[in-house]
């Protein structure tokens, strides 16, 4: 397939990312609503990770590299979380 | 370069995790506060972010492929979103001084403390992020000007450049949800 | 108390009991481990000095079960202690339903304490022997920290938060409280004495307290700030404001407007008065004002305890 | 002994990187990393003298139970300029920037580290923010403790308190700096046949460090840049009046400050890996084992922080968590010591001052790490954290462990840096002198601590005088103790001094195989490399006869 339309198809699919997670903003989606959000958050990175950045083209060790930023950061909200939520359970 | 990145997203996370930890703890304050900002303008600039991303990860393709006028050309035109981008901020914040939600300003006016931590929030984030669009836009514009750069078939310059655009990008992917869209109603 | 030196703190409960019989088992069980190191270490450099002839053949570089067997050994003996240590955590943030509730308020660089029938005292805390006692604190500037050696406790006090933690101090004795979190200039001379009385003592002192002037107990000063602040106005039944009626509030759930569900606790009515417009009560309007800048931390220990003498009264009815 | 494992090169063939150039420019701006970690030897040099200071000032004042020598304002500037210099600008760059930055390219036969320039950068960034800090010491200082707590730190404390938090901000970058170039270096210019395992386990424990200081310092940054804010605009983030968190500073703080614990300690590790080995003249016991623990303890020590805020008011659940974590880290820390008493069966030891120094450090660091397992067991922590117990546990690890471990490195390397020998009789002695010196300091403290003195107090109950006295006394032993290399260490220097052959340990590793001290491109010619590390005869030759 062409490099650049490759490209633009990636755009257009974060573009239509871009709409649903607009659209579920406004349904009365209660809680999962953030989650909704994120997850289209998520997948819109990994899309400009894999493309734009090209970790398609890149062997593990930089793919690790590159992740290592966001398993950390995972790190840090599952566990600083894991105060927060469990601060007022009465034991 | 990547290793540089990954440094820069811990940066970012701080921001989250108090944007989290804030969240957490004033669940229904906290859409409230979110529901003032501009959503039609966060999701206009994530659209013009996205699409000068699309414009920077060309630019790399189009020097591989030894097509340095096109690598120029669509280097300028993710210099002139970013610029269309930081355009679109700052007439957010005007709007936000006018309305009194401009912390640190004699016309600032809180709907409780909440909200203005959550205004707070805002600005550091956004400012942060600002900055580095900023850097960006310099690093863009110097690569635009490097005649090398664009002859350069392996686009050493042009593809950390590009990486740098795109980290911006994903930071602003992860801002959205976290300040706009907790406030669509 | 003798002058010159002390090697071990008093015991003041039994808290204090069981973490030194902790600490004491698991240091044993950290030399048992420790010490075959240190003489190995010394064993092997003085019999393999290189003057030294000796047998030197065969010496392994590497052995899975060895390695395997140092790592996992001491891991699972220190989850035993890992086990028990939490377990006594756990016990000292679970108080007995009927413990006593003092409150603790700090400040730069005080400490200051509401009992609940109505004695205030700063620095020196007078508390009965034998029964559990449970602190609600909470700070008016920086983070303070709550320690008494002789009970084996400590716990932080957060400024628009409130902490807790209990103990049963069974010794009638003087034992010294101290600041133990970095609070600024005059940190390490904020403290001052807890003071476990028999019971009968105790009495005998909180009423001596009384005759000192002061008005009536926690609940009724918080009655008195209840009309004087103006929360009557529109929390009493009869109020032409929209505004929910609190009587019999403090422990029930609460309906929230954007449909979650809370227990009205100390911390929930705290928020309540100071920072009124976080969690706001399901099909009223969020137009209660800040109290942040009127009220003292006293004073909202006080309210707080009003509101929780009217639970007591409605339960009986 | 050894054979030499390359042609060794002629002497003339070579200019010694010291003698390139003599003018102030070669020096200010080399971009070589041997000069550049000579610049960083003399500034943490500078910055550990203030930080002593400061330490010799609270000792003093703790002599007796009342205030005679400093006010309380006094006193608390003293212990935060303490803190604050010895942590970021003495022990965090202490190994990395010096024995690191020096032997990194070296020990993988590499010409210098991947980006000369950025490494001549960090140490500007580094004298930069240590300037400024110095500039906040000379303005009156700063009263908040190194650790910054909110919201002591953005609303109530006096002093410079923005400034500080600046050049801790800016030396950050420094750290970040590093930490990249020392990834990539490991990387990409590891010289041929240097496969990930023939590695150095000193490279193993720097290639640990740098990954927490790329991932961990930029979170301290984005957290103290909040506090700036905070008290310059009133952000409010940890201010409860506008419903913000005090305890969200220490999540952040703690996130990069606890691993920053692993920075300063990782590579002392891999120090004493090499001295052990050297000393030795015996491969290391379960190589694989001691290379993966590095990793092991940077990545869990990213999940243990919490385990600074048991009494903080954090969740008890968060906080069992975090309890049964920081037990975990222990294991690897654990298979390094066993590793390393497995190495001494059966070896042949020269007993000279690395390996005196090396042993201190492991008998030092178990105490350390052993106390360090007790303030993990959440009952025990709650009575003894904010105590001079945790002061003694984290003396032990910081100084007993980095610093023992930095000298050890420094007298090792010494003649490989400077192609000068030391006086080994003294060496010996500054070695007993500091392990005396610094039990006498700081084992009262773990009493002390027990008994309920807290930490950071500066007047303090009578009955506590005795042991402070001796705490002090162990405090002017240890500082002879430092004092001495630091004399015959730079009498070496003089003319006259010494020589130092290119391998007088007879030890393995490419840093000996070149000239001492190294030619300006480390290599006369591309090292190749063809063995294990540590690659030593399996016995002594003098002992084969009677096996």
């Amino acid at each position: 397939m062409n490099a650049v339309l490759r490209r633009v198809l990636v755009w257009a699919a974060l573009m239509v990312l871009l709409a649903i997670t607009l659209g579920a903003a406004f349904l009365p989606l209660g809680a999962a609503r953030p989650w909704i959000a994120y997850g289209i958050a998520t997948a819109k990175a990994a899309l400009i990770l894999w493309f734009f950045m090209e970790l398609r083209r890149e062997g593990g060790l930089v793919r690790l590299a590159a992740i290592a930023g966001f398993v950390w950061l995972t790190i840090l909200f599952t566990l600083t979380a894991a105060d927060y939520l469990t601060r007022f359970w009465t034991g | 370069m990547l290793v540089f990145l990954a440094s820069e997203v811990m940066l970012f996370g701080g921001i989250f995790a108090a944007a989290l930890a804030l969240r957490l703890e004033h669940e229904s304050a906290y859409g409230a506060a979110a529901h003032h900002l501009n959503l039609w303008l966060g999701t206009a600039n994530t659209a013009v972010l996205l699409t000068s991303s699309l414009m920077a990860a060309i630019a790399v393709q189009a020097a591989r492929d030894g097509k340095p006028a096109w690598a120029a050309r669509a280097l300028w035109a993710a210099v002139l979103l970013g610029c269309v981008f930081l355009a679109i901020k700052g007439a957010e914040y005007a709007g936000d001084l006018r309305e009194g939600l401009m912390p640190g300003t004699a016309q600032a006016h809180f709907e409780g403390t909440t909200q203005h931590l959550f205004m707070n929030l805002y600005f550091i984030g956004t400012g942060l992020h600002a900055v580095h669009v900023t850097i960006g836009l310099g690093l863009l514009v110097v690569a635009a000007l490097n005649r090398q750069a664009r002859h350069d078939q392996h686009a050493v310059l042009i593809g950390n450049v590009a990486l740098y655009w795109h980290l911006v990008d994903v930071v602003w992917v992860f801002l959205y949800p976290t300040l706009y869209l907790a406030g669509a109603r | 108390m003798s002058a010159g030196i002390e090697l071990w703190p008093p015991q003041a409960s039994h808290h204090a009991e069981q973490v030194d019989l902790l600490i004491g088992s698991f240091g044993a069980m950290v030399w048992l481990l420790t010490l075959p190191v240190f003489v190995l270490m010394t064993w092997f450099t003085i019999r393999y000095r290189r003057s030294h002839q000796v047998n030197r053949q065969h010496a392994p570089t590497h052995n899975l079960w060895v390695e395997l067997g140092w790592s996992v050994i001491p891991f699972l003996l220190t989850l035993g202690f890992y086990v028990w240590a939490t377990m006594l955590f756990f016990d000292i943030h679970r108080p007995p339903p009927d413990a006593m509730t003092i409150h603790v308020v700090a400040k730069q660089w005080m400490w200051k304490y509401q009992h609940p029938e109505g004695a205030r005292e700063i620095n020196d805390l007078h508390v009965p022997a034998g029964e559990p006692v449970e602190l609600v604190m909470t700070s008016e500037d920086v983070i303070h920290s709550f320690f008494v050696p002789g009970l084996r406790i400590k716990q932080d006090l957060v400024p628009g938060r409130y902490t807790s933690l209990w103990f049963n101090a069974s010794r009638p004795g003087r034992y010294a409280l101290r600041c133990a979190e970095f609070c600024g200039t005059d940190h390490s001379v904020m403290g001052g004495n807890l003071i476990v009385l028999q019971p009968q003592d105790y009495a005998a002192w909180l009423s001596r307290s009384a005759d000192g002037g002061l008005d009536g107990t926690l609940a009724e000063t918080g009655a008195t700030l209840f009309r004087q602040m103006g929360c009557s106005g529109c929390h009493a039944a009869a109020s032409p404001v929209r505004a929910p009626a609190l009587g019999g509030i403090f422990g029930r759930p609460v309906a929230l407007s954007d449909g979650r569900t809370v227990i009205a606790d100390e911390q929930y009515l705290s928020d309540a008065i100071l920072l009124p417009n976080k969690e706001i009560a399901a099909g009223y309007p969020s137009i209660m004002p800040t109290y942040g800048n009127v009220l003292t931390a006293e004073q909202v220990n006080a309210l707080v305890a009003y509101l929780k003498s009217t639970h007591a009264a409605q339960d009986s009815k | 002994m050894t054979e030499p494992r390359f042609e060794h090169p002629p002497e003339e063939a070579a200019i010694s990187y010291l003698a390139d150039g003599h003018s102030l420019r070669s020096w200010f701006l080399t971009t070589d990393h041997k000069r550049i970690a000579l610049l960083y030897l003399v500034s943490i040099t500078f910055f550990f003298l203030i930080g002593a200071s400061a330490a010799a000032l609270i000792r003093l004042d703790l002599l007796t139970p009342q205030a005679d020598l400093l006010t309380n304002e006094g006193y608390n500037r003293a212990f935060s300029i303490h803190g604050i210099v010895m942590v970021w600008f003495f022990l965090i760059p202490a190994i990395p920037n010096v024995l690191g930055n020096f032997l990194v390219p070296i020990m993988i036969g590499a010409r210098d580290l991947a980006f000369p320039r950025l490494n001549l950068l960090s140490w500007y960034i580094y004298i930069f923010s240590g300037l400024l800090t110095l500039y906040v010491v000379v303005s009156g200082g700063v009263d908040t403790g190194w650790t910054f707590y909110t919201p002591l730190s953005s609303a109530y404390a006096n002093g410079a308190v923005v400034a500080t938090i600046v050049a801790v901000f800016i030396s950050g970058f420094s750290t970040i700096l590093t930490g990249i170039n020392f990834i990539v270096t490991i990387h990409k210019l590891r010289a041929p046949g240097m496969t990930w395992g023939r590695l150095p386990l000193f490279i193993w424990s720097h290639y640990a460090t740098s990954i927490i200081f790329v991932l961990a310092t930029p979170v301290l940054a984005v957290t103290l840049l909040l506090v700036a804010a905070e008290r310059l605009i009133g952000i409010g983030v940890f201010d409860p009046r506008l419903g913000g968190d005090p305890l969200l500073f220490q999540h952040l703080f703690w996130f990069y400050s606890h691993p920053a614990v692993y920075i300063m300690i990782l590579p002392a590790l891999g120090v004493i890996s090499e001295l052990i080995t050297a000393a030795a003249h015996k491969r290391i016991f379960g190589y694989w084992f001691v290379a993966i623990a590095s990793i092991a303890i940077a990545v869990i020590g990213f999940m243990v922080w919490g385990h600074h805020m048991f009494v903080s008011g954090q969740s008890v659940y968060a906080s069992a968590v975090f309890s049964f974590l920081s037990i975990a880290v222990a294991v690897p820390s654990a298979i390094k010591v066993y590793n390393w008493t497995a190495t001494l069966y059966k070896a042949d030891i020269a007993i000279d001052a690395p390996l005196l120094f090396a042993l201190s450090f492991i008998g030092l660091f178990v105490a350390g790490g052993l106390t360090g397992l007790m303030l993990a067991m959440l009952a025990i922590d709650v009575h003894v954290t904010d105590t001079y117990f945790v002061v003694a546990h984290f003396h032990y690890i910081m100084v007993g462990g980095s610093v023992t471990a930095f000298f050890g490195g420094l007298h090792f390397w010494w003649p490989k840096i400077t192609g000068r020998l030391y006086n080994e009789t003294l060496g010996r002695i500054a070695a007993v002198l500091i392990l005396v010196g610094f039990n006498v300091t700081f084992f009262p403290q773990f009493l002390l601590g027990y008994e309920g003195m807290p930490r950071r107090y500066h007047v303090y109950p009578p009955e506590f005088q005795v042991l402070h006295v001796i705490s002090s006394m162990g405090a002017a032993l240890l500082a002879v103790g430092y004092a001495l290399p630091a004399i015959y260490l730079i009498a070496s220097l003089l003319p006259g001094g010494r020589r130092a052959p290119a391998n007088p340990w007879g030890a393995t590793g490419l840093e000996w195989t070149t000239s001492s001290p190294p030619p300006k491109d480390n290599f006369t010619e591309q090292p190749v490399v063809a063995r294990q590390p540590y690659d030593y005869p399996l016995a002594h030759p003098a002992s084969r006869d009677d096996g």
